[in-house]
């Protein structure tokens, strides 16, 4: 949290807060971390990769405090950033892993790329462009000995003809219903019923979930709406206890205990 | 002088690239208005001058001005090809199905499309080169198939058939609805669908 | 001498007005045909510094030749005629990775801004026709490769390839390295998990 730290109670809060809020403006993690890079004001190749994993990992925490969901996307770059930062403050080398240093170089590889491409976007915006600058004969005298064929059919038309053909058979075939891949309801009643007794206090209910249960888009959304329902049944049906700290924050469940 | 000059010159550059650009002739107040308070007139003629015996030349008519090709010209700019004429929807379907089902008769076609397909259609087809027939089909009847020959790979620009974009492309592309499959032969299975 | 001195006097006014007439840029090969015997890619120097200084000048890129009105007018033409539309950064970020990296395959592309092509992204800078599928990759899956069309070096008014800004230095950085990816963490399997 030191990026809230560092923020908080001087002048400079605003543009940070403005960034915090603003996830919507990135391209993606990378695009993200770029921006973050670029504010340590140095040479990528020189860039405190622990401070920007440190940075970074705030940002998200802070995002998904606002926000509660965020993309897989950025949860995995938080993954491997939290690993990252592990790796870097424990010296101690891991025998069959990646080493810190390579893992940093890869980092910084991907930004530095990201960020000449980016460079080159605009080089190549800047450019004097057809339409733009530089125009074309407007009043073509359209003789067709330039023409190769008789048709002017691009590629894309033809894709395109292809794919409206595919869309309009879909929509004439019988209706299937495609086999879901959510988590039901039922299923999680199951699942939680019998996690219940191996729980000794409190546990947020988010542990519960089968591991690595993120970053599955729907389906994750799906796990997580299923079981706080089946949490909900239970409790009801006076098998479990529910509670929250505050509005947001994680909800944790325990086992009904016989009051003593 | 040396100004003037090259204000001149840079003004006759201005209007030379205004009546290129231009889609329809440009009247002459409107060209003064675009050089501002040097009179337009002089430099007109000085740029009908300058094109004067080229291939294209700088012509007034109406009081607007305009780049026409050289009339002595014309006879060699002639078309050689007629007019190119839009292919009809039905058209492009057609190939596109050709491209991607070859060799495929042509009920296939008019089972894929869901409409029945006009001999013209594939005239059309024909005459532009992109398909030919195939070999016949060892099935009751022996229909004719088609495929697309070598002009079709070089209109579009495909080093081989194997270049056209698949399933997963085509929806990456946003060229085919999400849950659309690729467009398949009714009644033919179809490798890799359950 | 007169007759020659004539004969390439004639085939450069007929390759100015063949050019002059036509919107799009016209094939080095065409251009060949219609001057017969004659070698055309000098003719074709000639033209070009004939109007080296001019308000529109001839230009080749990828192979293919036009006029252009000159990159210094743009801005006393630009009130003519309407601003192409603006394009999403995914988009232009995209084209730039195509540009560079080309060919590429979407995963590659995907790797390189560290993020899913939203749909839609490939399909409008195919429709500008600044892009299309290329060979496929001879790898795993046989993926599809997206290149860059000899439209888009006529847009930014690029020769070649070869005239991207900065593409030299790039390359020399390593920074048009398209595979790379981040190493993958053991035990670290958030993405794709069943």
């Amino acid at each position: 949290m030191a990026f809230m730290e560092d923020g908080a109670g001087t002048g400079d809060a605003a543009p940070e807060e403005a960034l915090l809020l603003d996830i919507d403006g990135y391209e993606g993690p990378i695009d993200l971390l770029l921006s973050l890079a670029r504010d340590q004001k140095v040479d990528l190749t020189r860039i405190s990769i622990l401070q920007l994993a440190e940075q970074y990992l705030a940002f998200v925490t802070e995002a998904r405090r606002l926000r509660l969901e965020l993309a897989a996307d950025y949860l995995v770059m938080a993954a491997w950033l939290a690993y990252l930062k592990s790796r870097l403050l424990l010296p101690d080398p891991q025998p069959d892993e990646p080493s810190a240093e390579v893992l940093a170089a890869a980092l910084t590889f991907q930004l530095q790329r990201l960020e000449a491409m980016q460079g080159a976007a605009a080089r190549l915006l800047a450019r004097p462009r057809l339409g733009r600058d530089r125009f074309a004969r407007g009043a073509p005298e359209d003789l067709p000995i330039f023409a190769r064929s008789r048709h002017d059919l691009g590629l894309y038309d033809l894709l395109k003809a292809y794919g409206a053909v595919g869309s309009r058979q879909a929509r004439i075939s019988p209706f299937t219903i495609p086999v879901t891949e959510l988590y039901s309801i039922e299923e999680a009643v199951a699942r939680l019923e019998a996690m219940l007794g191996r729980l000794p206090d409190w546990a947020q209910l988010e542990a519960l979930l089968p591991a690595g249960w993120r970053g599955q888009g729907v389906k994750a959304r799906s796990l997580l709406a299923s079981s706080f329902v089946a949490a909900l049944e239970l409790a009801k049906g006076g098998h479990l206890e529910l509670r929250q700290e505050t509005a947001f924050a994680p909800i944790q469940v325990r086992a009904r205990r016989e009051q003593a | 002088m040396s100004d003037l000059f090259d204000s001149d010159f840079q003004l006759i550059r201005l209007l030379e690239a205004i009546l290129f650009s231009s889609a329809e002739p440009v009247a002459e107040s409107v060209l003064q208005e675009r050089v501002g308070a040097v009179p337009v007139r002089p430099l007109l003629a000085q740029l009908e001058n300058l094109y004067r015996h080229r291939g294209i030349n700088l012509v007034a008519s109406g009081g607007r001005w305009a780049f026409r090709t050289a009339a002595d010209l014309g006879d060699r700019l002639r078309t050689e090809i007629e007019v190119t004429a839009k292919l009809s929807r039905a058209a492009v379907e057609t190939l596109a199905i050709i491209a991607y089902h070859q060799p495929v008769t042509r009920a296939e076609i008019e089972a894929i499309r869901g409409v029945a397909t006009s001999k013209g259609t594939l005239d059309i087809l024909m005459e532009a080169g992109w398909v030919m027939p195939g070999r016949r089909r060892e099935t009751p009847g022996r229909p004719l198939t088609w495929v697309t020959t070598s002009d079709f790979l070089d209109h579009f620009g495909l080093g081989s058939l194997r270049d056209l974009p698949g399933v997963d492309d085509l929806r990456a592309a946003g060229l085919l609805d999400r849950s659309a499959p690729m467009p398949r032969i009714p009644g033919l299975s179809v490798e890799g669908e359950g």
